[in-house]
């Protein structure tokens, strides 16, 4: 194509948003409101993989020992544990730390409402930590603690989080899918529309470009070009308020990046990717409507 | 040259406008098609240019068959025609600007268009409205400026459906001396009309179609068909 | 009656379509008016109707000035206007359905509808093409469908802008025939036209505009205008 | 106006939805939204009213005591602030009350957690709830008590928590108004867009009626209608969703009845006043819509 033809194609297309600004507006929105949604399920999706990818590296198994047990029988216990073929590495935590972390979750009411149970009165058990050698053998190495001879009170493993982590990333990816879906027609179609008022206000002019024998591409070209500005430009926003939350959300969240489950993916590599899979959805949208619209409502 | 061997037009809602015409114009000539309203003219003038296509039967531009030409090509066939409606079908912009609309869409190198939309605007006598508007220009005005749309392209054809049936008598001849000078040229002009003084008097070769059937065919012919 | 007095319009773009028009049309007159091409004959049909607004001066219709009525009494104003155009603008349903349709419009009670429609059909003399659809129709009997149309709901005028613009002389003759027909019951009717062979043939007023100036108002009058 | 009229009006809206299924769709589907966002905040909106009202009337203030006073010592203590002019009732909490919310509160693993921290080991104190007879005088009550001679060791009231969810609650309004304001006027627009499109596939039909001298409301009612319908069928959607999930939040939420903080209002008020909102908007978003294109695109 010629550089003249094509800035007269990019001309027409400005002028096709000019001329229905209102119905172009809508568009844009429409289309920023469905990326926006689409941006922030795109931001669980990758942290959920993150996540699930990060636990399976730390996932340990907590055995919590009966308390009558003395240094010695928790010291022999322990390697008893170390010597099992799965085991990759087990360490003790004494009670007192149990307490400590609960303490410090309870925040400032913490210290008063658990002040007296030092000592004595900790209701913390004593804990042994085990860290498989293969994240995947996490439950078979859990019963064969369970099934310890003696000294062992309970056996809990990641199981719980995993699962529900998984659960309701499955469950909010199925809800958020459906919804997408139904925004994302929504927004081509209102593309569509907007291209459909263009090609009415124009219809003198392609009869014309017809006659005169203008090759079908060239009439063509404009409104393309007018449905892929409206789905690039309505990414803009979501894309920019996406990754603004989410580096608020790490910075607030930021304490939290010693817990493995708020691992959250760094701001550079969640970046790059959620961006581009926005604009390029943009774009797909902005396509779409335009192809629906030249399909049914530009005769040539 | 155009030629059309049995050519039928069934419409989708099973009007047969036009039912086995066979017709061959050659290059140069100038045609009147006449016959009375709902006769098949309007049709006979679209499968020309290849608005629609005919139901049964080959039409011929150049000797290239209209129906086998691939989607994509059509437009290089409407090159070669030039079209003229009653209603002159002007955009909103001025002479200048409709003329050379039709090159641009044509995809002219940009240096090329000025001077062919001088020339030609030249030769249909409006060098002086160059810049003026549709709605400030009189009916005969807006038709020239359309007759040099329609052959700014240089086409070896000029089709006309009814390009008089807008005006007034005195703008009507002025239409005809051009369309006369333009064939004169060497395009070969093809025109519908309704316009019995025009064509008794202009005497050229004369096509009457009635009930989508060929009933006349005669050089230098007058105006009228049967009964 | 229509009557103006010093009427000017003046588009938006500047152009003076007419230009201090006098002129009172009597119940019952059959008036052309003729002139060339942008003379101003459609702005002084569209000034009875109210399509467009005096720029200067007063219209009366039936002694009512049409400036001065309220926006939402026009449509009672329009009642009593008919008006046929050269494009017929008939809507895609059977003739029936469009007479019927300018009943509905008005709201007038059903029960009244048919009968009135049918009698109407009767006199453009189409009661056999009543459910045909226009493109099954000639250009002659869309016409008459459309001037069926206009005249339904008993207007005291009727308004007509070259309606035989579009037709083939036959037709042409047969819409005339009609509209005498019309014109012999009762109804002014005020016809803008191009058509020098009906003006000459079938005699009667002739107003003559130039440049938005009535240059001649000449009872029987021939078609034709200065320069 | 007439029967038939009225009918015939009705036929026409729903033939101009008809001709435009996929614009009216997109359209009502915008409608949905904006009125499934504006339901849901409305059910806040309500609530954090009905809440802050039900919390006025329950502020109470709790006086923890000091762990060394004897029952005698506290009677006399409740007694004492029983004769407060500003105090409307008084009542003694003993502490082992306080563990058993807590245990409650923390559901299966409550019950184990606290094992051993009855009796002597219960890290709660004793409490005194004062009810003042004005809720406007809670904050003056509470520093009155603070400044009681003895046994009374601190002194809360329902401050934080009323503050933190009048805060929280004109957040979230803004939020919700400035998001909802503009889904609106994008939903009003896209109405205007398809009844434009209505306009524009009947112009033909439009300009006979003129020409006829049809009354201006005649060619007006059925786009209006058309508007109403979009907005209306709208409604029913975010309606039925937004009242199932308050019910499902009931429901679940049934067992928080006592805490003053979850009181909800109960299903039938709020149902009738979302029910109502939710489709007065939605008649307005259509009439809005209408009203536009009618103004902008219908020329009598
Ligand atoms: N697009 C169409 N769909 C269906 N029928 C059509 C269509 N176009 C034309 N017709 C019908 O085909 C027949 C021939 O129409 P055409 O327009 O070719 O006649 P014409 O000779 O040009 O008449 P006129 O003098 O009124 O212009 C008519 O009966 C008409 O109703
Ligand atoms: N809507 C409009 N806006 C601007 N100018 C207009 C408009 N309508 C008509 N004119 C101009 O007003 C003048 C008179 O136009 P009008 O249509 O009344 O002429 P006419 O006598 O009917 O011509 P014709 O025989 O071609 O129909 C012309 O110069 C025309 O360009
Ligand atoms: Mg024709
Ligand atoms: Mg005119």
């Amino acid at each position: 194509m010629k550089i003249d033809t094509m800035i007269r194609h990019f001309r027409e297309a400005y002028r096709g948003v000019r001329r229905n600004a209102w119905m172009s507006f809508a568009a844009i929105s429409a289309v920023a409101v469905t990326l926006f949604i689409f941006g922030i399920f795109l931001v669980f999706a990758f942290n959920i993989r993150y996540m699930t990818h990060e636990l399976d590296k730390q996932v340990a198994i907590r055995a919590s020992l009966v308390p009558q047990l003395t240094p010695q029988q928790q010291d022999e216990l322990l390697k008893n544990i170390k010597a099992l073929p799965k085991v990759k590495e087990a360490k003790l935590v004494p009670k007192e730390q149990g307490l400590k972390i609960m303490k410090e979750a309870w925040g400032e009411d913490g210290e008063e409402f658990f002040a007296g149970l030092e000592g004595d009165k900790n209701p913390f058990p004593d804990v042994i930590e085990v860290q498989p050698k293969d994240p995947q053998q996490t439950e078979e190495l859990a019963k064969e603690l369970d099934n310890f001879p003696n000294g062992i009170e309970r056996v809990d493993y990641g199981e719980a989080v995993t699962d529900r982590l998984l659960n309701f990333s499955g469950w909010v990816r199925n809800v958020v899918l459906i919804f997408g879906l139904g925004l994302a027609t929504l927004a081509a179609f209102l593309i569509s529309n907007t291209i459909k008022l263009t090609i009415i206000a124009r219809r003198q002019e392609i009869e014309i470009m017809r006659l005169v024998g203008a090759s079908n591409w060239f009439i063509r070209w404009p409104f393309f070009i007018e449905g892929a500005f409206i789905g690039v430009v309505g990414a803009i926003v979501p894309t920019t308020l996406v990754l603004v939350l989410y580096q608020a959300a790490l910075t607030s969240l930021g304490a939290g990046e010693q817990y493995a489950i708020l691992k959250l993916m760094p701001m550079l590599s969640l970046g790059i990717n959620v961006s581009l899979s926005i604009f390029a959805l943009g774009a797909a949208i902005g396509m779409l409507g335009s192809m629906i619209s030249v399909r049914r409502f530009l005769k040539i | 040259m155009i030629e059309m061997h049995d050519v039928w037009k069934v419409y989708d809602n099973g009007v047969e406008a036009l039912r086995g015409i066979n017709v061959k114009i050659d290059r140069g000539e100038f045609v009147y098609i006449v016959g009375p309203s709902g006769a098949g003219k309007s049709t006979f003038i679209k499968l020309m240019y290849r608005e629609e296509k005919p139901t049964h039967g080959v039409v011929l531009i150049n000797g290239v068959n209209v129906k086998r030409v691939r989607d994509w090509k059509i437009p290089h066939v409407r090159r070669k025609i030039g079209v003229v409606f009653q209603d002159f079908k002007l955009l909103n912009m001025t002479a200048y600007d409709n003329v050379a609309f039709a090159l641009e869409a044509i995809e002219t190198p940009r240096r090329k268009i000025r001077p062919r939309v001088e020339e030609v605007l030249e030769l249909v006598g409006l060098s002086d409205r160059m810049f003026a508007y549709p709605s400030q220009l009189s009916g005969g005005e807006q038709q020239r400026v359309a007759i040099a749309r329609a052959i700014v392209n240089n086409p070896s054809f000029l089709i006309a459906d009814e390009p008089t049936g807008n005006l007034d008598p005195e703008n009507s001849w002025d239409i005809m001396y051009l369309l006369e000078e333009i064939n004169k040229r060497g395009t070969t002009i093809v025109m519908a009309t309704h316009n019995k003084e025009i064509v008794n008097t202009l005497r050229q070769r004369v096509i009457a179609i009635e009930q989508g059937i060929i009933v006349r065919d005669e050089e230098g012919g007058e105006y009228g068909y049967e009964d």
